[in-house]
């Protein structure tokens, strides 16, 4: 198994607060990795992290053996590390294909003048990146709301177009935070399946970010668990799930 | 540069700061609570300033409707400065009601109080206008009677006057800045304004009645401005309807430096954009109002957030 | 104690509540569930006057809330806990809790009762002095609920207390919502967890797309087919 | 927080509406200048001869404008009484040039197309009349600047002329008659609003002036804005300079303020103020301390003549006072040079039989070649490129009366 | 007319690093520097007799578009990482610095400014400016109807609906950032130069705050969310006093209105301001939202 994420003793401070606390972990390529532990411990700081949104106070973060601690968010986004967020970041006011297409632009060739001018290439090039962005959509199941600005999405659509503009960056790794907020127990199932289905089809590595447990322990091939900025365990589900720490600390008698 | 002029410039930015910074009070109220650039308040600044002139007796030139026109009675000046600051308030409250509360009840973008600002700001100066004319109107000598009209800060030797007035726009606008931030700080209203600027929304399901401490917060920036108003008219005369309006812009740069929003910021903004300026050499004057703004840019670049602001980090 | 007829809500173009009744009687938990979107915080809103009924009537000890300012609400004794908690991130704890009695001026009885917030709450007790913004989600959550009875309500609007709250966390919570309903206090609830909503309140109502689908006791609707197989997986 | 906007079924209605509102309001306003073809004849029937009065009235620059409106509504009623152009009345028209060069353009462009008429008083200021008098000279409608002073403004065209004189020749008497007063001055230190046209070129003259016609120091240059209204620094900088004679160059309301706070930081030497102070509005600027201010006068309210006399009595009708601004004076005087013109066209060719073109060119060339006119300024009369010969200019001292009244005391006449 | 083109071509060069969401009030620093630019080179560097070469305003116009853009790209790096109003306020005083310095230097003629700039045409009143202005406003108005349709426009969009959500996709924000800028200070520049010309003068008073926040207006009057928007709210807003003066002028009107029109037009001016904000949030041109949509997805 080789190594596609790793995270070297990292630590983040907020003025006085240790919200990430010298956590080191890997992520492993092809496999779905669960962070859970209570709120404030730390876990969306951790994802911050890796995409280069908070810079780390210390520690070292590479991606396929490279180091890329300091990168800026684009540049990691570049190397093909896509996230959704806790609260869903759509560009609200732009319609569902539109958010995927901007995603995809980092894919574009052409110029900003051969585009502005319309020559062959470019359009050429735009005919395709419409046609991978509808591909997207209907994948996601949101063909019909195309058209329809971000904002006025349903919830779960909007979760589902957030899913799709990541998955136009055309990701090695896939950072879902909290995925399932929100979504009532049946869509719970499917998103389940999604996920899968989508490690699958476009050979993805996933790392994240739930609170809802029996999702984590069915979906996850590893997890962590995050207790005050601290990592205190790290295995199989059914190891952690049975972990002593991550009883008192997270789950509850 | 020896010591006596140094001095003396520094007692000269301090004053000139004092003016700027008691301009800018009530524009720092206004943001710190709504968060909105209030351009209308350079014309509310101007309204007391006349508003005062005439209750003093004063009496208009002949351009304009009011030409020659003479209240029949005439109130000393201190009661016609408080009059005529309340009458500010006034108008303040009603430019609230009337340009910015539709706006706000339907949670505009803060631009567009910006622009809607900007058009009062242009009816106010025009109608001030088309009733008085733009001539130069002054506040007799005599209100500040009895008093020099500078005091040395030196010694027979080598003087080192400063100006009465400006004493008095100093000693007014500190009691004023100690004044609003006792409100802001330690009082129940203060506080309530103070969640009114975090969340409307939540200061409602508190009990706060939104609009009425939106429209006290409009008076008390209004009341500031008129007094400030009529204090610098005293100063250097009231120049024409776009007397305020000339502090508009150094009073943008004094409230962001200062840090937006911040009462004790807008102090510290105004005095030192003053100090800067008067220490100015004598020989690159001309690039004097300039360095307001090096500054502010300069500044901003550093420190984003002005010299007391504070610095909001984003949640993802 | 509060009534609610032919409650109809719209967003925009967008009918997000589409007449609704429901009724919560004085020392009740009544709990609200449905899908997300389905109007649950809307109905909340409209009680507190935050958004402005299209049409139907509010009623709360016999007085009309149509006509009423959202200050004026709280006044008639409604808390509201918003959802997603918005404590004043730039104010302290204490400060937030001061607030929250902002509608009452016997200083003597609200310095008590924040004591006795203190006392359930430990939590905030030791962050009395820290900015709200930078407790934990479920610290918010526990003074956004604070805040709320610092007003001394006697209807208590509770907007997903758990949304976002790890389990833990979210059984406190719900303790602490089980005493306040034994101390005398009448809750409307709203919940995306329905199961633990349901097992904690007398009554529940059932929204679906702004419209009401199904009432009753609690325990009835826990066994209900038809929510064991939307609600409660 | 952002909310979302709720739509409003009306707002459509509403854009289109405005939007085609907006639409005839354009309309309207480019209908105005078509609609007045050349070749009209505004002047030839018996109806008033149409002339424009074309100054700023709003902006900050009305403060100017409006003592020329003053000037200009004296003379129109003056020589309407006097029985208009041999028997016709004059009309004029205001047009409102705003404070830019654009609002400038615009306001000559209605009068030329619009009002028709067949000669131009305007604008206040002489960058807007780099812009605007070009236009008037294309379209040969003779053009007077009342209050022009920059360098170069005459020769912006054929059809340009000003009864402002020049500040290089107003200049340079006030500083011979501080030299009378003072003859120990050596140090002098200026100081000038260095946004305004009209200062900044007097100040160049003063400072020629002092350095080479009286070889005196010039010890510092400062400057100001005209919209400032703080001066301690640069009146620190000044009286630090040790000077005996200040020289300002400003307009009346920051100029006064930096008399007043001069005088109110000690300085206790001899002070000039540049034309911009020749108007009683500096009087409740600096109160007391305009005492003994040398001002270089383009005119004098104490000239003994016929003329300026039926002028004061105009003013002080108008405004209960007899002291009328140096504005004031020269939109008189420039209507006055206009319905002299005329007079003297009409009783060589009738006016009614000619076409408004004709009208217009004839008024030119009668303007430029007309000899002298007797003015409230004195005797004028204009050279080839239609700049300004004036026979007299004056030297004032201020003498406060009261509070905020004084007098201008003429002490030099040359 | 001209001055309606030209306002509205300003008004573009503002929209224009507002599709990134980046609220600079430059536009009028870069406006009065390209004018600087032609009114030195055309009255002081090259000599022509007769009326001046279009070609040669063209050069000037390119030239002053590149000196602002390159300035842009210095000035941009360090401003814009400021956001909304404190970027305002940044490029406010920029426009401040310009103003005073071309006070003070030798070269621009202090507050007199530049005159007799040299013209094209020889009739002139002015109208035949648009032949350079209006091409000059459509080629502006096609680039950015073009820019809001490709990958740069989306990239620009997605910045300014969500800063931090379009850098996690992969896009530079500050790249793109002072992309926009430079493309509008290039826009304001060009126009600055042939407004020069337009104006026969050139001088310290073209670059003003006032003219700052009057181009905002334009901007937020006409609606900042299409680039129509801005063009017509140039517009309208440029005409107004024009057009009331029109309106006043109509004979048939009684006294008194006319009066109050001619005299009050400004205070009409200001209140139309203040009831267009309160009546049409989105601006004149409010972006098209059907309702069928709203409803369909909810």
């Amino acid at each position: 198994m080789t190594v596609l994420l790793d995270v070297h003793d990292m630590t983040r401070q907020f003025g006085g607060l240790v919200a990430v606390n010298h956590v080191s972990l890997h992520v492993n390529e092809g496999e779905i990795f669960g962070l859970i532990g209570p709120n404030g411990a730390g876990k969306t700081t951790l994802f911050n992290l890796m995409t280069g949104l908070t810079p780390p106070t210390s520690g070292k973060l590479s991606h396929r053996g490279q180091v890329i601690t300091g990168l800026a968010p684009h540049a990691i986004a570049r190397r093909g590390i896509a996230r959704t967020f806790q609260n869903v970041r759509l560009f609200g006011n732009q319609t569902a294909l539109q958010n995927v297409l901007i995603a995809q632009h980092i894919h574009g060739k052409s110029g900003m003048l051969a585009s502005v001018l319309g020559t062959k290439r470019a359009r050429s090039e735009a005919r395709e990146a419409h046609e991978r962005a509808m591909d997207l959509l209907k994948l996601t199941g949101l063909t019909y709301h195309q058209d329809s600005e971000a904002r006025n999405l349903a919830y779960g659509d909007q979760r589902r177009l957030e899913l799709a503009r990541a998955l136009a960056l055309r990701p090695n790794l896939l950072l879902l935070d909290e995925p399932a907020a929100g979504l009532n127990p049946a869509e719970k199932r499917s998103l389940s399946d999604f996920i899968r289905r989508i490690r699958q089809e476009f050979a993805l590595t996933i790392l994240l970010i739930e609170h809802h447990v029996p999702l984590v322990m069915g979906l996850c091939d590893r997890v962590a668990v995050l207790n005050f900025g601290e990592l205190i365990a790290l295995g199989n589900p059914a190891d952690v799930q049975h972990d002593p720490a991550v009883i008192e600390a997270y789950l509850g008698a | 540069m020896d010591i006596g002029l140094t001095f003396q410039q520094l007692l000269n930015g301090l004053s000139i700061g004092c003016v700027y910074a008691i301009f800018a009070l009530g524009y720092t109220l206004i943001f710190s609570i709504l968060r909105i650039i209030n351009f209308a308040h350079a014309s509310v600044f101007t309204l007391g300033a006349y508003f005062t002139y005439f209750l003093i007796g004063g009496k208009f030139g002949f351009n304009g409707l009011l030409s020659n026109g003479q209240l029949p009675f005439a109130l000393p000046f201190l009661i016609a400065l408080v009059v005529g600051a309340v009458l500010a308030g006034l108008v303040s409250m009603a430019i609230e009601q009337l340009a910015f509360k539709p706006l706000r009840n339907r949670g505009a973008d803060p631009l567009l109080t910006l622009v809607s600002s900007l058009g009062v700001a242009i009816v106010v100066v025009n109608v001030i206008q088309y009733l008085v004319g733009a001539e130069i109107y002054a506040f007799p000598s005599s209100v500040l009677s009895g008093l020099p009209a500078a005091v040395n800060f030196g010694n027979a030797d080598r003087a080192i006057p400063i100006r009465t007035i400006q004493i008095v726009i100093l000693a007014v606008s500190v009691v004023i800045m100690i004044g609003l931030t006792l409100l802001v700080e330690r009082t129940r209203t203060g506080k309530a304004l103070k969640a009114i600027a975090e969340d409307a929304t939540v200061a409602g399901l508190l009990g706060i009645n939104a609009d009425r401490l939106i429209m006290a917060t409009f008076f008390l920036s209004g009341f500031v401005g008129g007094l400030a108003g009529t204090l610098v008219g005293l100063s250097v005369s009231i120049a024409g309807p776009y007397f305020g309006i000339a502090f508009g812009l150094k009073g943008l740069a004094v409230i962001v430096l200062g840090g937006l929003g911040s009462i004790p910021g807008s102090i510290l903004g105004g005095l030192l954009i003053g100090l800067a300026e008067a220490f100015v050499p004598s020989s690159a004057i001309a690039i004097k109002e300039a360095v307001p703004f090096a500054i502010l840019f300069l500044v901003l670049i550093v420190r984003p957030q002005g010299l007391m602001g504070r610095s909001l980090v984003q949640k993802v | 104690m509060l009534e609610i007829k032919n409650l109809t809500v719209n967003y925009g173009g967008v009918v997000a509540l589409n007449q609704a009744n429901l009724e919560v009687r004085a020392g009740e938990i009544v709990t609200l569930i449905g899908a997300n979107g389905a109007g649950k915080s809307t109905l909340l809103r409209a009680v507190s006057r935050i958004v402005t009924a299209r049409g139907g009537q509010l009623t709360y000890d016999g007085h009309d809330l149509n006509r009423l300012r959202p200050d004026e609400v709280v006044h008639m004794g409604v808390a509201h806990v918003p959802e997603g908690r918005r404590v004043l991130a730039r104010q302290t704890v204490q400060d937030n809790l001061a607030l929250g009695a902002y509608v009452r001026s016997d200083t003597r009885a609200i310095a008590a009762d924040m004591q006795r917030q203190f006392e359930v709450f430990p939590r905030l007790a030791e962050r009395r002095n820290q900015l709200a913004g930078l407790l934990s989600g479920g610290e918010q959550q526990m003074l956004a609920i604070a805040r709320a009875l610092m007003s001394r309500p006697k209807l208590l609007l509770l907007d997903e207390p758990s949304l976002g709250l790890a389990p833990l966390i979210v059984k406190d919570i719900f303790r602490i919502i089980g005493e306040l309903h034994r101390q005398g206090v009448t809750i409307l609830l709203v919940e995306q967890n329905a199961r633990l909503a349901l097992e904690t309140a007398d009554r529940g109502y059932v929204l679906e797309a702004g419209e009401i689908v199904l009432s009753g006791p609690a325990s009835d609707l826990i066994e209900d087919a038809r929510v064991q197989q939307a609600y409660l997986g | 927080m952002r909310q979302h906007q709720t739509f409003n079924p009306k707002l459509r209605e509403r854009t289109v509406a405005v939007v085609s509102a907006a639409g005839l309001l354009l309309l309207a306003a480019c209908g105005a200048p078509t609609a007045g073809a050349p070749g009209g004849s505004g002047a030839t029937s018996g109806e008033p001869i149409p002339i424009c009065f074309s100054v700023a009235q709003t902006s900050n620059t009305a403060l100017l404008g409006q003592d020329q409106v003053v000037g200009a509504k004296i003379a129109e009623k003056y020589f309407n009484d006097k029985g208009g152009v041999n028997g016709r009345p004059i009309k004029l028209f205001y047009e409102d040039t705003a404070g830019d060069e654009n609002g400038a353009i615009n306001a000559f462009q209605n009068c030329i197309n619009k009002d028709k008429v067949v000669g131009i008083v305007g604008p206040t200021l002489s960058q807007q009349a780099f812009a605007a008098d070009k236009i008037a000279d294309a379209a040969k409608v003779p053009v007077l600047g009342p209050s022009n002073t920059a360098a170069g403004i005459p020769q912006i065209g054929e059809y340009v002329s000003r009864v402002s004189a020049p500040v290089a020749v107003v200049a340079p008497n006030a500083v011979r008659e501080a030299l009378k007063q003072n003859a120990n001055i050596k140090n002098v230190a200026v100081a000038f609003a260095q946004n305004d046209a009209f200062s900044k070129s007097e100040t160049g003259t003063f400072q020629k002036t002092v350095t080479e016609t009286f070889k005196l120091n010039l010890v510092t240059v400062q400057t100001f804005q005209t919209t400032d209204t703080d001066f301690t620094t640069q009146a620190t900088n000044l009286i630090n300079s040790k000077p005996e004679l200040i020289i300002i160059s400003g307009l009346a309301a920051d100029g006064g303020n930096l008399v007043k706070q001069l005088r109110e930081l000690g300085y206790k030497g001899l002070m000039i103020g540049g034309n911009g102070f020749n108007t009683t509005q500096v009087f409740p600027v600096c109160q007391a301390q305009c005492d003994g201010l040398i001002i270089a006068q383009a005119y004098a309210p104490g000239l003994d003549s016929a003329i300026n006399k039926d002028f004061i009595a105009g003013y002080d009708a108008e405004k209960k006072s007899k002291l009328p601004p140096q504005l004031t004076a020269q939109a008189f005087t420039a209507v006055q040079v206009f319905v002299d013109s005329l007079k003297a066209i009409d009783t060589k060719t009738k006016l009614s039989g000619m076409q408004l073109a004709d009208i217009r060119t004839a008024l030119n060339q009668q303007m430029l070649l007309g000899g002298k006119y007797d003015t409230p300024l004195g005797p004028i009369s204009f050279d080839k490129e239609g700049e300004i010969n004036q026979g007299k200019f004056y030297v004032a001292q201020v003498k406060m009366t009261s509070g905020t009244e004084g007098n201008f005391n003429i002490i030099g006449t040359y | 007319m001209v001055a309606m083109v030209l306002a509205a071509t300003l008004a573009l060069s503002l929209y224009l690093p507002l599709m990134s969401g980046q609220l600079s009030l430059a536009t009028p620093g870069f406006y009065a520097i390209g004018g600087y630019v032609a009114a030195i080179l055309s009255t002081k560097v090259i000599h022509v007799t007769g009326p001046y070469p279009i070609p040669l305003i063209l050069g000037e116009m390119i030239l002053a578009g590149a000196g602002c853009g390159v300035l842009a790209v210095l000035i941009g790096v360090p401003a814009l990482r400021l956001r909304g109003v404190y970027l305002a306020l940044a490029t406010i005083a920029f426009v401040e610095i310009v103003r005073v310095l071309s006070l003070t230097v030798e070269f621009t003629g202090g507050a007199i400014g530049i005159f007799n700039i040299p013209q094209p045409f020889v009739t002139a009143n002015g109208i035949e400016y648009l032949l350079i202005a209006l091409p000059m406003l459509i080629c502006a108005a096609l680039f950015v109807y073009r820019l809001e349709r490709i990958g740069v426009g989306r990239a620009l969009v997605a910045i300014r609906e969500d800063e931090l959500a379009a850098d996690a996709v992969g896009i530079n924000p500050t790249r793109y950032k002072v992309l926009s800028f430079a493309m509008g200070a290039m826009l304001a520049g060009a126009v600055g130069a042939l407004s020069a010309h337009f104006l026969n003068t050139w001088n310290a008073r073209q670059g003003t705050f006032d003219a700052s926040i009057a181009v905002l207006a334009f901007v937020l009057i006409g609606g900042s969310r299409s680039f129509v928007g801005p063009i017509v709210g140039a517009m309208v807003l440029t005409a107004l006093p024009e057009g009331l003066r029109a309106v006043a002028g109509i004979g048939e009107l009684p006294v008194w209105l006319a009066t109050l029109l001619r005299d009050g037009r400004v205070i009409i001016y200001g209140l139309l301001i203040v009831i267009c904000t309160l009546n049409f949030p989105q601006g004149l041109i409010a972006p098209r939202q059907p309702v069928r949509k709203a409803v369909k997805s909810s």
